[in-house]
């Protein structure tokens, strides 16, 4: 596929809102089409226009799990990028750039961070080089970097006269401009890129008509300007291989929660949850494979508060019902939250960790929202959390949290992260036979539609389970409260009733813990019979697992131990693994080591080692093998906090 | 909703046999007799209302109907009931809500909701005071007044709930009475049949903490003669017909807002305002999804026989299939 | 003081809005300025009018620290009372009650629980006894109870024509005859009954005078009618004694803000918080020892949301500023919290734990807000925790959680509950020496206004700690936010910035956990160097020390291990006790033993036995003695849930 | 407060060295333009002025103001802000916050504030859309509207943010809009002037999102005038006057509603109400307690020289001492 490694690394980078996503997904759909594996990053700030975004994407010949922090072809078309970004290029590898940003002092640079700006140019002097992007090219190169200029400004007037468009219609194809420089260095037949680029402009004819031709000028300049022969990579398409989907973590769990069943859904917008929303907006109609029409019910609410109190009526009524947000929004839905466990509600809380405490890093990756989403909410309220490692796990667990839900009537927290929300994947299509629907005890209507009197739904049972009622079912009509309540659920505050209800309803996640069955709780990866014993869970699953690769390859056994079910926590399941482990690493993206404390706290085992990041950015494959090595080989100290300052 | 068919009931249906905690003499005792009279004179089964109740006193009614009762959050009555009338709209669904609960902590959502237009009967009990947390002053009780319960006079102004939900949109909005429970009665029963938000505001003595409006205040006993009257006695019409040209809605607002301005010894009470311009917010789900009324998220199908979803995701794939 | 024994557990019951409070305030006070110990104890429900309330007044003439559950004296007025709490009453011990209520049907008392009703009936009926009040008083009879029955009605008919005031007025002072016949009964002079009940009506002295009157009026009728020679017990009062405060928690935390600085406090009303603003708008002027007048500014807000938002905002200014509330209105601060963790704002939470989850039982007591309160937010926070385990402490932790707040800049959440709030007790005065006001680093104005830029309010340092501007303060501008920021306070997304502002906010964790002195953390009560350890926290204490004590007379080592700082947890003070402990008993008002997790996670030790409650209400001591000596002599089950039905 | 005799200031001071990260063409630069101008004719120094934003495009004013600036939450600008100003009374507070903060999440806090009066400036940025969140319909987006950032028309009614400010009880209200520069200052300066909750409602296209109300729609572009006009120019007079009639008041009601309903071809901005009659909740709490403008919670001296408390609680201690 490439000369020199079986993978590539693209990056491209530039300000919000100038079409970087655009770029990007003309090349991760280029490279799918292609039959190619494709592992996508994006990081943004939170601002709409101006800021610097860059989007990773990964692509092999086989999948991939994680995004690598060395880039080996870097595309940009202003100077931001190339500060920010042509450190991480590897010799042999690439950087194509506006000629015209050859030469821009880095103070120039609007929204290069200070500490950037600072670092880079201390970086710079140490080197003898200039505090400009030509300093940084030339650093560059000496570090044994192609570097391209590109003329993108004649290129674009040579397009406006070829199709005799305005030049500033022709100016709006940069982007595409800039990823067919690339693919053309890499020899990657522009077919690709004209259907990649076509699906992305999908229906817009003229567009892909103004772009189609575009490409075809890149690749022309490419062929006859460029020397590519230094550059070291290539890009071939796969000969035979099966249509992938190209999803993104927001576009999993919406599809999981269609598959599972949901009909309602609220919202209210906030980082990184919204996209899923208005994914399911965008398609709240779809068949059913009975004939009838599908449809789901997506209401956009004035604050968290409605949305969590909103789900939790609906879902009242026999609706599966959900919400999705961030940690801002999951704070103000703490109140409700309890009401939810207090009336045995089914209801699914999707929540997407961001970086925290409090507004933080609205648009960038944290996973310390763990031990606040077992412990939110005053007093014992049972709840089931679980967390996805992939997008693959986000697709089947968003449909089976309303199985939890229902099962074990309680609130369902389904968490996963910025990263995982942004990744963006090719996957097979998901399987919907393997979709089961399980709605737990239901409570059928009775023919008599007044009754013989009120419906004991709390009645406590050795399993803490009782039947429910949908609101709205002849001859069954009972009261729900969050006060104490009896079995008809009117308020006590009887102290015997009160042990009774208590015990009911903790007595749940007893029965969730003995039902659920191990492999949803639990996976082991690697060797499992080794020793080396990694801990985690969520979406640092995809590091960790290219990491095992690896180290594998260098013949060191290692297993990763990835925790699905959160709470109630599997300690039974864990222990053995704990007690072998040696040593026993856990990594997480937090200060804190959430789930180390959860470790202690339930089976008395706690990490040797840590390995956290909490820079607001995902670990990368590569970076926690090498750390993963250092432990291995004794070298590590045993608090290790993974810093890039160029992310 | 045909109901004319069904055998008639009395309201005794709709009383359960638990002992009400209210003390005695509490407005709240009138509201909920005007409920189970409204709901036995539209004839609705017990199974298809739900009573979706704040905490406060006023939030401890839907136990004091026999129908399916929700006992919320302090503030947060109306999105629950939102959620379960967009789950289910063949269900009826009844607010009953404190001031405080409606405008201090539950304020925004009251404003929001005004803004849906969705389907339910909001029913505030107005006492001016916090019952339930001992009597501090409520959202509704005017600036210096200082009842029994008050250590000092009232530091916040008050806020007019007929000018709020006309501000936040509601399109019917009315003021009863909890010791008038016939005119309640046909406030409540208007209130359920209109199709959208209905707002009514309940003036609601509370004798353990509120010696200011009392039920002799209202009575005017001091000043020798009623002060409650009814608007429509007066000839008021509260209709904004559809289609209703920009002059009559002018003239309509401005009549309203005189007559929401009144208080004192003259208080009008009745139906403020119908608005017939803007349809329910199900009717615009209804238009988004297409077959939102047979099939609303509460009945939809979700699984064949052997537990498999029905959910077909084929199309959806298409689209981000890479081909 | 009494015949057989040195103490009297006394009660009074009757519907709420009966003038239960008063009854038990009138015969609090009287013995309270009679020189006795006083220590009371309400239980009432969630309601204004009509359900059930009782106060047990426990007197001695030594100080108590809790309640006892059987009762040596019950006044009753009115059926239910009679029918609830006629089975606590001792042998020897005696029951008032209201002749017309001697033979009244269980199914006629409106407010007797279902459950309660059921359990009395059948043990009623094994005693072959009819399920009336008739039944009850027979029963306590055949256990040596003595029953008095008061014709109420003929008391107050004989005040009305005495003083000549219509009945229904002197019928006003039946709580005060009931109070005064049981006083009658104990031999307790009749003049500290006539000073305590002129001190609940100060003022009023028109009401005094015919209370007066009906206090002469009951004892006389007790001397003519009563032959109390059966009643086993006395109460004598005491010769020379200081002056003590009466107080209940409430107040005591109210006190403890106002000496220690408190200038803003918001609050929403919510039990069993309410009272202290309450007490504090009250008492919001106060004279100052410079000559000053002090004053508080004490703002009702529309919800909690606003509460602690508008608390944080005037801390900003320097205010020293707090809010109180309880655990439904605390899960609604959960955002805002967050945002003072971020901002450094010293704000104190006085977090009022009731029975949860969700609306639970608002009036009844519980512990189980402990690990929300220290989870509580998204991401990684810090925050101080402390808990009071009586009065005093109240007092004194109330003023000192400023300190804490101030010189750690954070919030301080400070945890009392409902049994402390409505705990009354006999005190010493506080000692306002003691109150020592420590304000933190702050930045003095400088005298230029403009100052020369924007001043580094974050600033990271050794300890995390920077120094703090009060905004007014001319020449320092500069921003705060939620958002990650720089030492401007300014938004940033930099990796680099964002892991050293996460590393100085919790490294000030770090600090506080250094600084704070051990005495300050962790306290340990009985014998140090017994192994026998009971481990608990916050309200519990009181009645843990009468175990002890009792523990101790009958020749039992145990020592008590209070933690009193449980964020950060003080692991290192505990592990000492830890470590030798044999057994480690675990004591909290919860279903899942929130302190064992703490000790767990951080120290790898957890309890051997567990002595939990959740009925809502609290512990007693003598109930706890007797548990714990089951524990001792081995013969316990580990998890021991301590059951009241008749509470 | 006497600031005329300070030196004169010029905008610029007010103006801090850093980018601006809005999208090229905001409304949003209008607005903080104008804050410059008007805190510079004011001449109050930075140190005296609190800049206080909720969160959103909106919600980043406040790092465009060299003065204190906090950065609050979603929602919760306002009782930030009360917090500052009420526990130091000194300082000049100015709420910025969008309309989705102010009217969505933050509603119950918008409408309790004017119950309270509390001296502040708020500074609503109208676009009528979720500007940081991509787009989504913000609460004054009228029904059924589709810019070009939804997938759907508008589900949901607008509310009118001056009704709301009405029915609250705001008592300065005004318009303005966010490329008439000079007009806003003149709106600013008057609102930081009025002693109460100056509520302040300003058009600002966002012409990333909102392409129904651009600044060419307000220019009217499509029929040819301006869809704005100045109401003080028609001599609208918004004044009630202290101890006002019923009549006086009920007038200028009619007329503020009347000109709070226009919208279309021609839009009012300038000054809608200016209510003398009630006062600011500073003057009630200092009636209260007496001392409050002197020391307020802010500077109020806590301990003596040796850092013990200055409180004397005996005169309390007497009250609870059992002698
Ligand atoms: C979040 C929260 N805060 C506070 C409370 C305490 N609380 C219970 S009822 C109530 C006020 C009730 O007043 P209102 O809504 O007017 O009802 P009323 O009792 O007067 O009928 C309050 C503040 C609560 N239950 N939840
Ligand atoms: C509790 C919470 N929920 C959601 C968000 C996400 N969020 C950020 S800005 C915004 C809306 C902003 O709209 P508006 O207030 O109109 O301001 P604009 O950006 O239009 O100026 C939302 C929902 C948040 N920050 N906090
Ligand atoms: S406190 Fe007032 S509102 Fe509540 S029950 Fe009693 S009388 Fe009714
Ligand atoms: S999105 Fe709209 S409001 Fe936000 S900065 Fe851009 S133009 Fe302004
Ligand atoms: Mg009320
Ligand atoms: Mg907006």
């Amino acid at each position: 596929m490439v000369k020199q490694s079986d993978e590539l690394s693209w990056r491209v980078g530039g300000p919000q809102g100038s079409g970087v996503d655009t770029a990007a997904g003309i090349f991760q759909r280029a490279c799918a089409i292609a039959g190619l594996h494709v592992f996508g990053r994006r990081e943004y700030y939170s601002n709409i226009k101006g800021r610097h975004s860059y989007y990773d994407v990964r692509v092999a010949h086989y999948p991939l799990t994680s995004h690598r922090e060395q880039v080996d072809l870097l595309v940009t078309f202003e100077p931001e990028s190339l500060a920010r970004h042509a450190l991480a290029v590897v010799p042999g590898g690439a950087i194509v750039y506006n000629v015209r940003d050859a030469d821009v002092p880095l103070e120039k640079i609007t929204f290069l961070d200070a500490r950037v700006r600072a670092d880079l140019t201390a970086y710079l002097a140490e080197h003898e080089l200039p505090a400009t992007t030509a300093g940084v090219l030339e650093d560059a190169r000496r570090r044994g970097v192609q570097v391209y200029p590109v003329p993108y400004n004649e290129i674009t007037q040579q397009l406006a006269e070829r199709l005799g468009v305005p030049k500033a219609i022709a100016d709006r194809t940069l982007n595409t401009i800039a990823v067919s420089i690339s693919a053309a260095m890499l020899d990657f037949p522009a077919e690709y890129v004209v259907r990649g680029m076509a699906h992305v402009f999908k229906g817009r004819q003229k567009i892909i008509d103004l772009n189609t031709e575009a490409i075809h000028l890149a690749y022309q300049y490419v062929h006859e300007h460029f020397d590519t022969e230094p550059f070291a990579f290539r890009l071939d398409a796969e000969k035979e291989h099966p249509p992938r989907l190209l999803l993104n973590g927001n576009q999993a769990v919406g599809l999981g929660k269609l598959a599972g069943g949901l009909t309602f859904q609220t919202y209210y917008p906030i980082s990184p949850a919204t996209d899923e929303s208005v994914f399911l907006e965008a398609h709240s109609t779809f068949p059913l494979r009975n004939g009838q029409q599908g449809s789901v019910v997506i209401v956009q609410t004035e604050d968290e508060l409605s949305a969590i109190a909103m789900a939790s009526g609906a879902a009242l009524t026999g609706a599966r019902s959900a919400t999705a947000t961030s940690g801002p929004g999951f704070s103000l839905m703490v109140e409700a939250l309890g009401w939810a466990s207090m009336n045995e509600v089914p209801v699914v809380i999707t929540l997407y960790m961001r970086g925290g405490p409090s507004t933080g890093m609205p648009t960038r990756t944290d996973q310390a929202d763990l031990l606040f989403a077992i412990r939110a909410g005053h007093g014992d309220a049972p709840r089931i959390v679980l967390a996805s490692g992939d997008l693959e796990e986000a697709f089947y667990d968003a449909a089976q949290a309303f199985n939890y839900a229902e099962r074990y009537q309680m609130p369902v927290i389904h968490l996963v992260d910025k990263a995982l929300a942004s990744t963006t994947q090719t996957l097979e299509p998901f399987d919907l036979r393997r979709v089961h629907i399980e709605r737990g005890l239901i409570a059928p209507p009775l023919s008599s539609p007044n009754g013989t009197g009120p419906y004991p739904r709390f009645e406590p049972s050795e399993t803490g389970i009782s039947s429910r009622v949908l609101v709205g079912t002849p001859g069954r009509i009972h009261w729900f409260t969050g006060a104490e309540h009896t079995e008809l659920g009117r308020v006590t505050e009887d102290p015997v009733v009160r042990e009774r209800m208590m015990e009911k309803r903790m007595r749940k996640l007893e029965t969730a813990a003995r039902e659920i069955p191990p492999e949803e709780k639990v996976r082991v990866y690697g060797d499992e019979h080794a020793t080396f014993t990694i801990v985690s869970w969520g979406s640092t699953k995809g590091a960790i697992l290219e990491a095992l690769r690896r180290l594998a390859k260098k013949g060191v056994r290692a297993r990763f131990v990835q925790v699905r079910l959160l709470w109630p926590f599997p300690a039974d399941e864990l222990r053995p693994y704990l007690e072998d482990a040696d040593p026993l690493v856990v990594t997480e993206l937090s200060y804190s080591a959430h789930i180390d404390a959860l470790l202690r706290e339930t089976t008395g085992i706690g990490a040797d080692y840590y390995v956290l990041k909490y820079s607001g950015r995902p670990f990368a494959g590569e970076v926690l093998y090498t750390v993963f090595q250092r432990i291995h080989a004794g070298d590590a100290e045993r608090r290790i906090v993974l810093h890039n300052p160029w992310e | 909703m045909a109901v004319a068919t069904k055998p008639k009931v009395t309201p005794k249906i709709y009383k359960p046999e638990f002992p009400i905690d209210w003390c005695p003499g509490c407005g709240d005792f009138g509201i909920v007799n005007a409920i189970h009279q409204a709901l036995a004179r539209l004839n609705i089964p017990r199974h298809q209302v739900a009573v979706v109740g704040g905490i406060g006193c006023s939030g401890k009614a839907q136990y004091h109907v026999s129908t399916y009762g929700v006992h919320t959050l302090h503030g947060r009555p109306v999105p629950y009931a939102t959620g379960i009338r967009l789950a289910n709209p063949h269900l009826h669904v009844i607010v009953v809500s404190g001031d405080g609960d409606s405008m201090a902590i539950g304020a925004g959502h009251f404003v929001n909701a005004g803004r849906r237009n969705v389907n339910f009967t909001y029913l505030m009990f107005n006492n001016e005071v916090y019952g339930l947390t001992k009597g501090q002053a409520g959202p509704t009780l005017p600036l210096g007044l200082q009842t029994k319960s008050l250590p000092e006079p009232n530091m916040n102004a008050a806020v007019n709930p007929l000018m709020l939900a006309l501000a936040s949109g509601y399109t019917w909005i009315g003021r009863g009475y909890s010791y008038n429970i016939r005119h309640l009665v046909n406030l409540i029963v208007q209130a359920i049949e209109h199709p959208g938000s209905a707002f009514l505001d309940i003036l609601q003595p509370c004798p353990t903490y509120n010696d200011l409006h009392t039920k002799e205040w209202f009575a005017g006993e001091d000043i020798g003669h009623g002060r409650l009257y009814d608007l429509q006695e007066e000839g008021y019409d509260p209709v904004i017909p559809q289609d209703a040209d920009e002059d009559t809605v002018r003239a309509k607002l401005l009549r309203f807002i005189e007559k929401a301005q009144e208080w004192g010894d003259r208080i009008p009470i009745g139906v403020f305002l119908v608005n017939k311009n803007i349809d329910m917010y199900e009717e615009r789900i209804n238009r988004r999804v297409g077959n939102y009324f047979e099939t609303p998220p509460a009945v939809r199908p979700l699984a064949d026989e052997n537990g498999i979803t029905l959910t077909d995701l084929s199309p959806i794939f298409d689209e981000y299939l890479m081909t």
